[in-house]
């Protein structure tokens, strides 16, 4: 598998620039380009039995996104009787005994998978694709058994969009750290592929990539090497947010200026953002479109068109121009801003909010 | 006795561990049909030397001659392979595993590539029968008492049909009835026409069955001769240096005997009952038995360790309710163990450690460990009380010998001093002037006022010492004799064949 | 030193772990299915699914058995799964000619990491969690360094391994089986199984008795990663290619080592079979698939299962006699 | 005794070799690799800050320490530190005025948690390593739990200021960080419990031989409870500094608890009980501190910094196995 894909890196980079369609103000129901499948063979009548396998709720970004699904699925009690899921805790061998105990067991209308790694889930979709009709969202499938895809732009957007802003911002001949999470995971090593094209392309010199683990621990000793070693960093590119602000702290605790840094969109990196000015960009990989897969299979179980079977959803940046509508302090530190719930049901309690 | 060539020749061995020169030039042979005892003090080296003879240790200096060709061992199985069967002092048994599987161990019968599990157990019952041991091929080896694993560890030394036997101290956990039968046994083996080297700090035993006596001490050979040519009295001479003029204390003056300290009513258990005695400060009674009697169920119970279910037991008038170790020394009651390597050492901590045990065990958390009474002076004090014979006082007690083992262990009572002891097998694995030192120890505590009940296998000890005997049989006290007592009038009682005497 | 020294948890009368343990499962499986109405999980077809979860956790776990029973432990095995994995779909590269190279390469590298085990083990004398900690680590590293994403891809002759059936029963499962009962006649029907168990149960004490004890240690470590590097062959047909942190992700180092345990084989070595870790397996199935019935929530899962573990040993430990540490 | 006294000398030599820790060259070796590449930390700052980041992982391995001197492992800490990180953000709520009760609260957590592991050890009798391996799922999931999968709050700045606070222009050194204070307090409390109080020889006496100890009167229960007590404990105060000094997020304790069994074992305690010394986990925490920090100024690729640990981790262990065996 070839992370760094110079054509699907030209074509992230091209649909940034599309204008999403569909309604206004509801992004994860909104398309950038694509096709509509025809559902007509899964019509059945209401009110329907959900089922979703989820690779896991080991970080962050999915309890906020799983947050949002459960929410959907609130929001629309008219027309599920009943939604199941199964939690594979990470593990594929598990998340692929899941799926064929949902298809057997005869309760699922329509199943909605988040497949914990590509390659290994696919001949379970595709088993289940036989039998139901099968919403893919997140990391996707290599097949087209699917009725749709569901996934904002992905990696090579997250990485131009960062390293494209730090580019522009450190001064001629800066120099930029890198800190990734873990080696060896397809979006991160997208966004990393990206970046490195974009600082290669405009001649920036990345002083290190090194891997944080997500431990914020980790990210400030490295951090405080680095600044020990090179005495001044201009900038810092992050393939995730979570360890932003702690990369933030090490260099207030050497007493070193901010460098121009991109985060995502956690609430503990915005509000740092804005309390401190600092010169960043918040690329993100937006929760909301956890919602749409619910929303994708109700329509399709009432017969209704869905995009498909590739449903690109919009891949938004936070800039400084429109920090100010997603920072909330009373949200909590990890609040992913991009989930897209303010108008659901238990907001923001739902959510860890005051 | 044969005039034959030895078989086993050991010439000019030498071994050092840290600091200890276990083995220095030490020679020794063995003739087949010859019974070879070795004797010595605790830490004079035997087992050391038997180990290189087993191929465990490699030997620093001289060599292993068999049949009079040199050779060396790198593994224990070589040794066995040239004919070298071995029972260690220290009993390797695999407790889960049952009886035919320890005394078939590495020695398997096999049928086709698998075990041969009838040839196994039809072979285990023969042995077992050879050795007189009472026990089930197919039982697990942790449900037996230690003087049937010692049974158990005699028949699987068989089951290699070996040319050389060594035994460290076979009859060590042994009662009279077990000895005597392994003795037979041991002639048995010599009239087939093996070479047995016989480890023991039983005098009686040697006198019994050995045709040479070599004496070790420090490390060094300090001579072999014929059995025929020694007493008693000059192997102690030779393996102590001096003559031992009172192997046995003075008995207790009946004037001087103190109240009731430990009373015991009507008590009992799942192995004991209908167990009522009275044991009064200053004198030393004596528990006998044979194994499997439940003399060593009484010891524990009366500490705690395997408490009484019922009946009453009171010490000094108050009643006592004694559910824990812990409770029966807090009360004042002290506890020596029979399996030292188990319930007795921490045996990576050093002398004043171990030494130290019982006092830290009551003394506050928080107190520095050399605080008061702890005090490495007063440690020090103890350990030279009991005559240890070790590097230095700092050493781990793992790396000395049984018989100093048990002496710190004893120590660790002495600076506790409670007012009852228990001594469960005192001088198992003991050199003779250490026992006799031992026994003056408890006789000194007793004229100092404390009260102890010694239990013991060891029938000259029991009768040589104690102030009454207690005889057990089946989980019960079959009868109580005064000092004076015979062999027989013990044995009688102990086989459940005697007449109770009216209770003085 | 080794974990030989722990005191081992003495049953006072040993306690049938496994039957008990099975039948425990068993209940619970079925009066969930029945209490949340899903009868589907009572059919044929649910109880193959069933199975099928024990297949790649049973494997490891047999290995792991080994490396207990004869007083070591094995933490390397996730490290080496996730190695034999990759390497199997990396030779493979959907090559039908290349699975048998592939397989005999896998085994072949896994038999050399348990001999790199043992040897250190053995021979150097470093304590076990430390030796195979660390050689897992070098294992993980060699392999990131190498690899970063899924390496090759199996062919489709190779996945019936995964997904191949005999009737209503799938390879993988019989597999499974057959392996138990191997183990099974190894240890209790050979003269290894014997001086496993021997050295387990008293290391200095089987040298005594002219067993080997280095090699027996040795010997354990080859199969337990032989079965490890089994393990890594069934999860790249499963998931038709290995990726580099299958093993780490499935936690199976320590959950093989918690299926040992629950099983009854004691940690200090020397007691227990290959029936219980089966049972202990069969546990952690049937947790699975009652936690998806009642669609209990991760985090209190995680709770429970971690209550689960300690209550499934303390209900036959908890009658021993002695200490344990 | 004539042979005590011509023995003394040599043994006491032999012995002060073996007491020389393979943690502590070890850890000589690496700092000095580190210093010549880069070297600042040759001077007292550099080495102050070093001592800060590793401050966590040192209590840990001190905490660790004891339960491995009584023989037991203690895998829970590592989620212990997550669930102190997470919540004390959820009962903080930023609110320095929270800070002290907190912190109150998370130490009873730990007592809590100290003493479940202990009982279920001692009562139930469950081996520690399942044990505490149950304790470590069950925390991790009630940590999720509270905090609803991820963090739900800050950590005030007062509390923040334990792990991050470092006091400027001090004499003699130069700087001060407050964790630095805070470690050197724990570990002469440590070294004090385990080398210069009767309790620690209680525990050393459990480790190695729990059975005569207890015929010795040693509360054995009792003993090894406060031993699981004291690793829950100084857990909690590792993750006081961890959160302090990095912020709080779910993946804080991840894995400790290997790296502080780790480092015991390179300082010489021998795993199952029996021989343990403070200095040693200290220096082998440090070790393996240097290692990682190392490891990351090399610059080696990620992967092979694995390899390298895993390689470096046998050798320690094996060559203080080796020199047991001499000695
Ligand atoms: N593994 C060891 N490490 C260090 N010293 C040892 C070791 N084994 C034995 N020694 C020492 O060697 C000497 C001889 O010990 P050995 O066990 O041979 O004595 P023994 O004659 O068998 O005594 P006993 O009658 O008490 O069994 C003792 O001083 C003992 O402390
Ligand atoms: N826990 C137990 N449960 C059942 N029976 C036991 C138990 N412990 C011991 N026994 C049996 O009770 C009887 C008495 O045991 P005990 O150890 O007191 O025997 P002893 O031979 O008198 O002591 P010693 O071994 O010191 O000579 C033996 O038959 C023994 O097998
Ligand atoms: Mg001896
Ligand atoms: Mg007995």
């Amino acid at each position: 598998q070839n992370f760094n894909d110079p054509a699907e890196f030209e074509r992230q980079k091209a649909l940034l620039t599309v204008a999403p369609q569909g309604p206004e103000g509801k992004p994860w129901e909104q398309n950038l380009g694509g096709e509509k499948v025809d559902t007509a063979k899964y019509k059945k009548p209401g009110p329907y039995k959900l089922c979703f396998s989820n690779a896991g709720v080991n970080n962050p970004w999915r309890v906020v996104g799983f947050t949002n699904m459960q929410a959907e699925v609130e929001a629309n009690k008219a027309d599920i009787a009943s939604f199941t899921h199964a939690d594979a805790e990470g593990k594929d061998d598990k998340q692929i005994s899941d799926i064929n105990a949902f298809v057997n067991s005869g309760q699922c209308d329509a199943l909605i998978v988040s497949p914990n790694t590509t390659a290994a889930l696919t001949p379970a979709v595709e088993a289940a694709a036989k039998k139901l009709p099968v919403v893919v969202f997140d990391r996707g499938v290599d097949s087209k058994a699917p009725v749709t895809f569901i996934n904002p732009i992905g990696g090579y957007g997250f990485g131009i969009q960062g390293a494209s802003f730090i580019a522009e911002k450190i001064p001629a001949g800066g120099s930029v750290l890198a800190l990734r999470i873990l080696p060896g995971v397809d979006v991160l090593e997208n966004r990393w592929a990206a970046a490195e094209r974009i600082f290669k392309e405009k001649g920036i010199k990345v002083v290190g990539a090194e891997f944080t683990n997500g431990d914020n621990a980790k990210t400030k000793a490295i951090v405080e090497d680095y600044l020990n070693r090179f005495g001044k960093i201009d900038g810092v590119w992050m393939d995730a947010g979570a360890t932003a602000v702690a990369a933030l702290e090490a260099f207030e605790d050497a007493g070193k200026p901010y460098p121009v840094i991109n985060g995502e969109d956690q609430q503990d990196f915005l509000q740092k953002w804005k309390k401190n000015k600092l010169t960043a960009i918040a690329p993100t990989y937006p929760t909301y479109q956890w919602r749409t897969p619910v929303i994708a299979a109700i329509r399709i179980l009432k017969g209704e068109p869905v995009v498909g079977p590739t449903w690109k959803l919009p891949q938004p940046a936070i800039t400084a121009e429109n920090l100010d509508k997603f920072v909330n302090d009373k949200m909590p530190p990890l609040h992913y801003a991009l989930c897209g719930c303010e108008q659901m049901a238990n907001y923001p309690a739902r959510w860890g909010g005051k | 006795m044969s005039a034959a060539a030895p078989v086993l020749s050991m010439r000019g061995i030498g071994k050092s561990f840290t600091g200890v020169r276990a083995l220095d030039d030490v020679s020794l042979d063995c003739r087949s049909g010859e019974v070879h005892a070795i004797c010595g003090e605790n830490g004079a080296g035997k087992s050391t030397l038997m180990k290189v003879l087993g191929g465990v240790y490699r030997p620093d200096e001289g060599e292993i001659l068999l049949g009079g060709q040199p050779i060396a061992f790198r593994h224990p199985v070589e040794a066995r392979r040239a004919g070298i069967s071995i029972i260690h002092q220290e009993l390797s048994l695999l407790p889960e595993r049952s009886v035919a599987d320890n005394i078939f161990l590495g020695l398997e019968p096999t049928r086709g590539g698998l075990l041969d599990r009838a040839a196994m157990r039809n072979g285990a019952r023969k042995l077992l029968e050879r050795v007189g041991a009472r026990v089930q091929p197919a039982a697990l080896v942790k449900s037996l008492s230690i003087a049937e694993q010692q049974l158990v560890e005699i028949a699987k030394a068989l089951a290699l049909d070996a040319r050389i036997i060594v035994m460290d101290e076979p009859t060590a956990a042994l009662d009279e009835r077990d000895a005597g039968r392994l003795l037979d046994l041991v002639c048995t083996l010599r009239r087939e026409g093996a070479a047995i080297l016989y480890i023991s700090h039983r005098m009686a035993e040697l006198k019994a069955i050995a045709d040479r006596i070599t004496v070790l001490k420090d490390g060094k050979l300090v001579a072999t001769h014929p059995a025929a040519a020694l007493t008693p009295a000059m192997i102690v001479r030779l393996m102590v240096g001096r003559d031992l003029a009172d192997f046995f204390p003075p008995p207790g003056d009946p004037a001087k005997l103190g109240p009731v300290v430990l009373s015991v009513q009507g008590a009992g258990n799942a192995i004991l009952s209908d167990i009522t005695l009275d044991l009064r400060a200053g004198e030393i009674v004596g528990v006998a038995g044979l194994e499997g009697s439940g003399k060593g169920a009484l010891g524990r119970a009366l500490f705690g360790d395997e408490p009484f279910t019922r009946g009453r037991m009171t010490i000094d008038g108050q009643d006592a309710l004694i559910a824990s170790p812990r409770a029966a020394i807090a009360a004042g009651v002290g506890f020596l163990s029979d399996d030292r390597k188990k319930e007795g050492i921490a045996p990576q901590q050093s002398l004043r450690d171990n030494v130290l045990m019982t006092l830290r065990a009551f003394a506050g958390r928080l107190l520095p460990p050399g605080s008061g009474d702890m005090a490495r002076s007063a440690a020090d004090r103890q350990l030279t009380q009991v005559d240890v014979r070790a590097a230095g006082f700092t050493q781990e007690i793992r790396e000395l010998s049984g018989g100093n083992q048990q002496k710190v262990v004893i120590g660790r009572w002495l600076a506790r001093d409670p007012k009852v002891l228990i001594f469960l097998e005192p001088t198992r694995g003991i050199d003779v002037a250490a026992k006799a030192a031992i026994y003056r120890l408890m006789r000194g505590l007793a004229d100092r006022g404390r009260a102890i009940l010694m239990i013991s296998s060891d029938l000259p000890e029991i009768i040589g010492v104690s102030d009454r005997i207690l005889v057990m049989h089946e989980g019960c006290i079959a009868g109580e004799l005064q000092r004076g007592a015979s062999e027989e009038d013990v044995m009688h009682l102990a086989l459940g064949t005697g007449t109770t005497e009216a209770a003085a | 030193m080794s974990v030989a020294d722990i005191a081992a948890p003495r049953p006072a009368r040993d306690v049938p772990v496994a039957p008990l343990l099975f039948a425990g499962s068993l209940v619970l499986y079925v009066a969930t299915a029945l209490a949340t109405g899903q009868h589907a999980y009572l059919t044929g077809e649910g109880f193959v699914g069933l199975t099928q979860r024990m297949v790649a956790l049973g494997i490891v776990a047999l290995g792991q058995t080994l490396a207990i029973l004869v007083g070591s432990i094995d933490l390397s095995v996730a490290n080496l799964i996730s190695v034999s994995a990759v390497l199997a779909s990396f030779i493979m590269k959907g090559e039908p000619g290349m699975i048998a190279p592939a397989v005999l390469a896998v085994l072949a590298l896994s038999a050399a990491v348990g001999l790199v085990n043992g040897l250190i083990i053995a021979r150097l004398d470093v304590n076990p969690l430390i030796a195979t900690l660390g050689v897992g680590l070098i294992l993980q590293g060699l392999l990131s360094a190498s690899f970063s994403n899924f390496a090759g891809s199996v062919p489709a002759a190779f996945q019936a391994f995964a997904y191949g059936r005999i009737g209503p029963l799938p390879w993988s499962v019989l597999l499974l089986l057959v392996l138990a009962l191997a183990i099974w006649l190894l240890l209790s029907r050979t003269r290894f199984g014997a001086h496993l168990y021997a050295t387990g149960g008293n290391r200095d004490g089987a040298r005594l008795a002219g067993i080997r004890t280095e090699r027996v240690m040795i010997g354990a470590h080859v199969l337990c990663s032989l079965m490890a590097g089994l393990t890594g062959l069934y999860l790249a047909s499963r998931l038709r290619a290995g990726a580099p942190w299958v093993g780490r992700d499935g936690v199976y180092d320590l959950e093989s080592i918690a299926v040992v345990v629950i099983g009854g084989t004691v940690l200090a070595g020397g007691r227990g079979g290959v029936w219980g870790t089966l049972a202990g397996v069969f546990l952690f199935a049937t947790l699975d698939a009652v936690f998806n019935m009642t669609g209990i929530d991760a985090f209190p899962k995680q709770v429970l299962r971690g209550a689960i573990v300690i209550l499934a040993v303390a209900v036959y430990a908890v009658r021993s006699k002695g200490h344990v540490a | 005794m004539s042979a005590v006294a011509s023995h003394t000398a040599s043994s006491a030599a032999l012995r002060f070799a073996r007491g020389i820790n393979v943690g502590v060259a070890v850890f000589l070796v690496l700092y000095g690799t580190i210093a010549v590449l880069q070297p600042g930390y040759f001077e007292v700052e550099g080495f102050l800050n070093f001592l800060r980041r590793a401050a966590p992982l040192i209590i840990l391995a001190c905490g660790q320490l004891f339960v491995i001197a009584g023989g037991g492992f203690d895998l829970s800490m590592g989620s212990l530190v997550t669930l102190t990180v997470l919540g004390g953000s959820m009962l903080a709520g930023g609110n320095p005025e929270n800070t002290w009760w907190t912190i109150g609260v998370l130490y009873l957590i730990g007592l809590g948690v100290g003493l479940v592991n202990g009982l279920v050890v001692t009562l139930l009798k469950v081996p520690s390593i399942i044990a505490t391996l149950g304790m470590l799922l069950s925390l991790n999931g009630a940590a999720l739990m509270w905090s609803g999968g991820a963090p739900r709050g800050y950590l005030p700045e007062n509390f923040r200021a334990l792990g991050r606070l470092v006091y400027r222009d001090v004499p003699v050194t130069g700087i001060m960080p407050l964790s630095v204070l805070i470690l050197t307090g724990f570990v002469a409390l440590a070294a004090w419990l385990l080398h210069a109080t009767v309790f620690g020889r209680q525990v050393l006496a459990v480790g190695d031989n729990p059975r005569a100890a207890e015929l010795s009167g040693v509360p054995v229960g009792a003993t090894r409870v406060l031993v699981f007590v004291i690793s829950a404990l100084s857990a909690v105060t590792a993750g006081i500094l961890l959160g302090g000094f990095a912020g709080v997020s779910t993946a804080v304790g991840q894995g400790l608890e290997l790296q502080a069994i780790a480092a015991c074992v390179i300082g010489g305690a021998q795993l199952l009980g029996g021989r343990a010394s403070v200095t040693g986990a200290v220096a082998g925490a440090l070790s393996l501190f240097a290692l990682f920090t190392l490891l990351n100024l090399m610059g080696l690729p990620q992967p092979l910094r694995e390899t390298v640990q895993g390689l470096i981790l046998i050798a320690a262990v094996a060559s203080s196995a080796w020199r047991m065996r001499r000695a």
